[in-house]
């Protein structure tokens, strides 16, 4: 475990709640989705907190994230309540986005979130383009693009890159790098090596282990500092692991995915776990305290889900607001 | 007759093609090991193995840009476009290059590929992933486009997409991948640009693409307990479009509703509303009305996403007020 | 009133919106130094500067997708698309996303942009620069489409733009650049979904876009020293489209000719026209007819280019059919 | 002047030749432009020709290409004959492609070309496509996509190369880099460096001068045997120039290039006479004999522009035919 800049004991624990929190969405999630309580599908990302976490916990409410179809961590991690979270997730009013989005563009916007998409890296642009504006703007404020490892081979990417570098933006390109697109392990669909595509536009680059939160949060807090001074962009490729399948649908994937590598990672590279250990080992926190934590999280998440649950849909009459501005 | 679902229709006919053409082959996302999201293509490695079953990266421009490339110089893929929204992705590659190669070489190239992909709503999965986006390609000359509305035409029109010379859209309705229909176990073709009378009738025609058919059929039904003969017709391609076999309906009923779940606005209906009006104008006793999807994105809450469509009941309804001569005051 | 081109109207819209607002900024290929290729935006640069007048690498996707981040956290981009057939490559970042940003996030976050890009044939520059494809935007619920008529509406129409909360498209018609029109001085601004009505008339309506305004008024000039009198309408906006306007005039004349530069199948005339005699039917006394281009990918040579758009003539004799009754039998 | 693989005179001097003619085309091309007679504007490539010339005198005709807006030079390179292609460039009946294409649709596509492209960066894939196809028919043939330095800013190149490298396709890559995209030099609008991006894709690649035509061609040779082995794909970053605006239009060109610079280029790297001088001094040709080749080809081009300039304009019943092949 690497040593972060995030040095009191407030910051560590909230990482650590959060985290918590994050896997303890994705749980209800994919209980409601079994007992077939949520319309449609959810991509969950579950073994991916640290990623979230460590980056976001880096940036103030002012700084921007673009999410992805995967994108409840980034939700959470951003600032997000779960009321307003579940409530999108099934459709209802009061959720972030109306019910009109769900779960593949959930976001707090208040926060900073610019919004879950469903174009897989259909957020490139636009985490770069709040790059420009806050330059632009002069706000200080920097966009981080969160992106899986599969979008990197959307043309997208590097047209949007090449424009970052030229321009100095602070945004910084977070790849989280799970191993696999859908059911297809990536490096049978990506050749060479995504870090120094980054590089060869002339992009600062790290590899770095997305398991842990501190060492993901210090690089961050780094490379955020450095944007504000201008000396944006950058890439991350964060090596992180999805515990679920694609989707919650997706529960038979033994034919691309072994169980034994799912359970290898489940055990010995868990974020929260590892994270955990960690503060127990540095006297930050006790079991017991970290039981606590885990205890009212979970009692939060479902009361949460029992409000989303019995929740208003959007009235019909909403169907064609929000088509234009007024 | 054996019935079987689109998806295994769609599955059998690439693999005829597949074994009678060895020049026939499939790209996509997904689509080996995985058989697609869908699991349409499920059992197509195992026999043609990966070299003509092809999974490729997330790269829509790009695998789809392969694909003309390869189509002009002897062979035939078939892409497959995971969602239909992704369309927009790959506009450039299909509508600039693929549409117009033949045209601007003078007859001298040519691009014999198809792009199956998908449309339709109420799957629950909002703005990006819900869209019928098959009026697009339909407006760019030199593209094909075909919409299949069961199982037996989805077998029938992917044979005659695969065997024709140009580039050829496919739009399956993805909610409809389970449903089952006759389908011959001999082989049989669709030609493209022949509408299908599905039921004939005399007061009304309802003209319905992809599983449109099935709202107009189920409207009929409706109707028909109310005494109202209403005639369903599915154009089964929208390019090219059977105007003859449309306008002869309209012009033994004198009335007609055109429903599609593309977006109103600037889509299918309006084309064929358009070209009714125009080609049986003094037939008719009332004017032509389009039932479009809303004119909005698709909301993910079912309580929004379930009124963007047109269903059985707001046909029937408004058939039912064609035929009283209600809109008469309203136009 | 003075009289200036329309590409310096549209130069005097955007600098004055700049001014007014130091949150519009220009983006996209030689739209600094070299004014892009039209020049329509020569000398920006040199009054806003090259933070405010940016110059980006041949990457439409990319700084498209730069534009809607950058609308969605505080600024106003103007998207400089230099010719109009690249907006097959922009239609993920702007249909997908700039779209329907507004609407997925329940009304939280909003997309003002304006992505300014041109259409129009006759300019021997072969099909891939040479296209209308203002219908394909216009299908996709969340943006609006802009089709200014002349300098002066190229004027009112871009600063609306500007101050719009939506994204907007406004497709210039690249062969009117150097057309001039009286613009005053003062400041003016076209509001949206407010159709012009350039002539008034009696016998027919003609209602055309962009360019085609021009053909529908010397078609009217023909026909006028025939007796028969064209009513000319510019909806100036497809989206909105201000129905009522149409609708009222078609109600007056009872005939109607809609014309376009878009290639006629599932486009523009479609849907004017399926909407006139939906809501005009029983006021028409022969058909509305459609005059749009042919559905051919555009020829380069001048001997078949300029077959494939309305003309004039085309249109005028279109109107003395209607008007003697001749389509009677047609239909 | 590297040492060429072709080496036998004949092959010189049909590379001197090829070059000739292209500039012969291109200067016959501006005068109808000039003169009124030509409708619309086109590009010209006249300072590249080395790199058409070389790469293509690598290739069968069996072998493909993609070209682009500035596509004379690759389609005589690629063995285009005068009168079909001015024929192409007046819009009339017996151009390549029956007056339709013009000039940024021109080719001979009898002789393995694709066509010319208006979208740049439009037959990547294209080019790709074939030497997928080449692959999975086992023709052996090879496929060169040419492009701009400008290009390099389309996302749909990072994709191709990602599959080409992925399934090991015979495809050269091969960027004419003339510094310019349009009016905008181009180390303005291009990050990092171009040869990188494609090396992080694992994909060889070679910096050279493309105003040496034997060094093209000798490289070009090697390449193409080895896609043939199955050692693809490959890319080549040609430095070049061109000589006049960027298209015919583009008379007044200070404000983005300096006339000392083209100047400099053409009397010190053109890469016909650095050729003409290299064959004299070999003593494959004389003096004498260059010239000849010379006003022969102006000779040929002369005729062909006068046989183009009475040849008849399609009938308009052609409007509506090659939309959709019967
Ligand atoms: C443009 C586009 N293509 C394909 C898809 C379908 N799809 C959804 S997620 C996914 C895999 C994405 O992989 P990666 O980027 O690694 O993210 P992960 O799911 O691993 O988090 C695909 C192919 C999509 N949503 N958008
Ligand atoms: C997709 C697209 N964007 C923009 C243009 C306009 N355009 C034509 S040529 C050109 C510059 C191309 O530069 P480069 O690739 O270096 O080729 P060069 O002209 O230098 O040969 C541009 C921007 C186009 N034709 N297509
Ligand atoms: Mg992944
Ligand atoms: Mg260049």
């Amino acid at each position: 475990m690497a040593k972060a800049a995030k040095t009191n004991t407030e910051d560590y624990l909230r990482m650590y709640t959060q985290m918590v929190r994050i896997r303890a969405f994705e749980d209800n999630a994919n209980q409601l989705y079994l007992s077939a309580k949520m319309p449609g599908l959810t991509h969950m990302s579950s073994g991916q907190e640290a990623v979230a976490v460590g980056i976001c916990e880096a940036l103030t409410p002012e700084d921007k994230i673009t999410s992805t179809h995967r994108g409840h961590g980034h939700c959470v991690a951003k600032g997000a309540e779960f009321k307003a979270m579940f409530c999108e997730l099934l459709g209802k009013e009061e959720g972030y986005c109306r019910g009109k989005g769900g779960s593949m563009h959930i976001a707090d916007q208040s926060n900073g979130n610019l919004g879950a998409n469903a174009i897989v890296g259909g957020s490139m642009g636009i985490a770069t383009g709040a790059a420009l504006s806050a330059k632009m703007q002069k706000t200080g404020a920097v966009a981080v693009c969160f992106f899986g490892d599969g979008a990197t081979a959307q043309g997208l990417w590097y047209e949007v890159m090449n424009m970052a570098a030229l321009w100095g933006l602070p945004v910084i390109y977070a790849c989280e790098n799970n191993g696999y697109s859908e059911y297809t392990r990536t490096d049978e669909i990506a050749a060479g090596s995504i870090t120094a595509r980054a590089e060869a536009f002339g992009i600062e680059s790290y590899d770095l282990d997305g398991q842990d939160v501190l060492a993901v949060n210090d690089l961050t807090q780094k490379l955020v500092e450095r944007c504000r001074k201008g000396e944006g962009p950058f890439f991350m490729n964060l090596k992180t692991y999805r515990y679920h399948g694609h989707h919650v649908g997706d529960i038979n994937r033994e034919y691309y995915r072994a169980k034994d590598e799912e359970s290898e990672w489940k055990t010995t590279r868990d974020p929260i776990t590892n994270f955990g250990k960690w503060l127990e080992g540095e006297k930050i926190a006790t079991t017991d305290e970290l039981i606590e934590i885990n205890n009212s999280v979970r009692k939060e998440a479902e009361e949460a889900v029992a409000y989303a649950l019995e929740a208003k849909y959007p009235d019909v009459s909403e169907v064609d607001m929000h088509v234009y501005v007024a | 007759m054996r019935e079987i679902t689109l998806s295994k229709a769609v599955n059998e006919a690439i693999a005829e093609e597949m074994r009678r053409d060895p020049t026939v082959f499939l790209m996509g996302e997904d689509v080996a090991e995985a058989g697609t999201p869908f699991k349409v293509l499920a059992g197509l490695v195992e026999e043609f193995g990966t070299e003509r079953v092809i999974d490729t990266p997330i790269s829509e421009p790009g695998f789809v840009g392969l694909a003309v490339g390869a189509a002009m110089t002897g062979t035939r893929p078939i892409v497959d476009l995971m969602f239909g929204d992704f369309i927009f992705l790959v506009m450039d590659q299909l509508c600039n290059q693929a549409a117009k190669t033949h045209y601007m070489s003078g007859g001298k190239l040519s691009v014999p590929m198809v792009l199956r992909t998908n449309m339709g709503a109420t799957r629950r999965s909002a703005a990006q992933h819900s869209q019928s986006l098959h009026a697009l390609v339909a407006h760019i000359p030199g593209l094909k486009v075909a919409m299949p509305s069961s199982a037996y035409e989805a077998k029938g029109l992917m044979k005659t997409a695969i065997r024709d010379n140009n580039p050829v859209v496919i739009f399956e309705d993805k909610l409809m991948y389970q449903d089952k229909a006759p389908v011959p176990e001999e082989e049989y073709l669709i030609p493209f640009g022949v509408a299908n009378v599905k039921r004939e009738g005399t007061d009304i025609t309802l003209i319905g693409t992809s599983s449109m058919v099935q709202v107009a059929e189920a409207a009929a039904d409706i109707l028909a307990s109310e005494g109202i003969s209403a005639e369903v017709i599915d154009p089964r391609t929208i390019v090219p479009l059977d105007e003859e076999t449309l306008i002869k309906s309209v012009k033994k009923t004198s009335r007609a509703i055109v429903i599609d779940e593309g977006h109103q606005s600037y889509g299918v209906t309006g084309e064929i509303a358009a070209r009714l009006n125009e080609k049986a104008f003094y037939h008719l006793d009332a004017p032509v009305v389009r039932m479009g999807a809303m004119d909005v994105p698709v909301p993910f809450s079912p309580a929004l996403e379930d009124i963007t469509v047109p269903t059985p009941e707001g046909v029937a309804a408004m058939a039912r007020k064609l035929c009283s001569g209600e809109m008469i005051h309203a136009a």
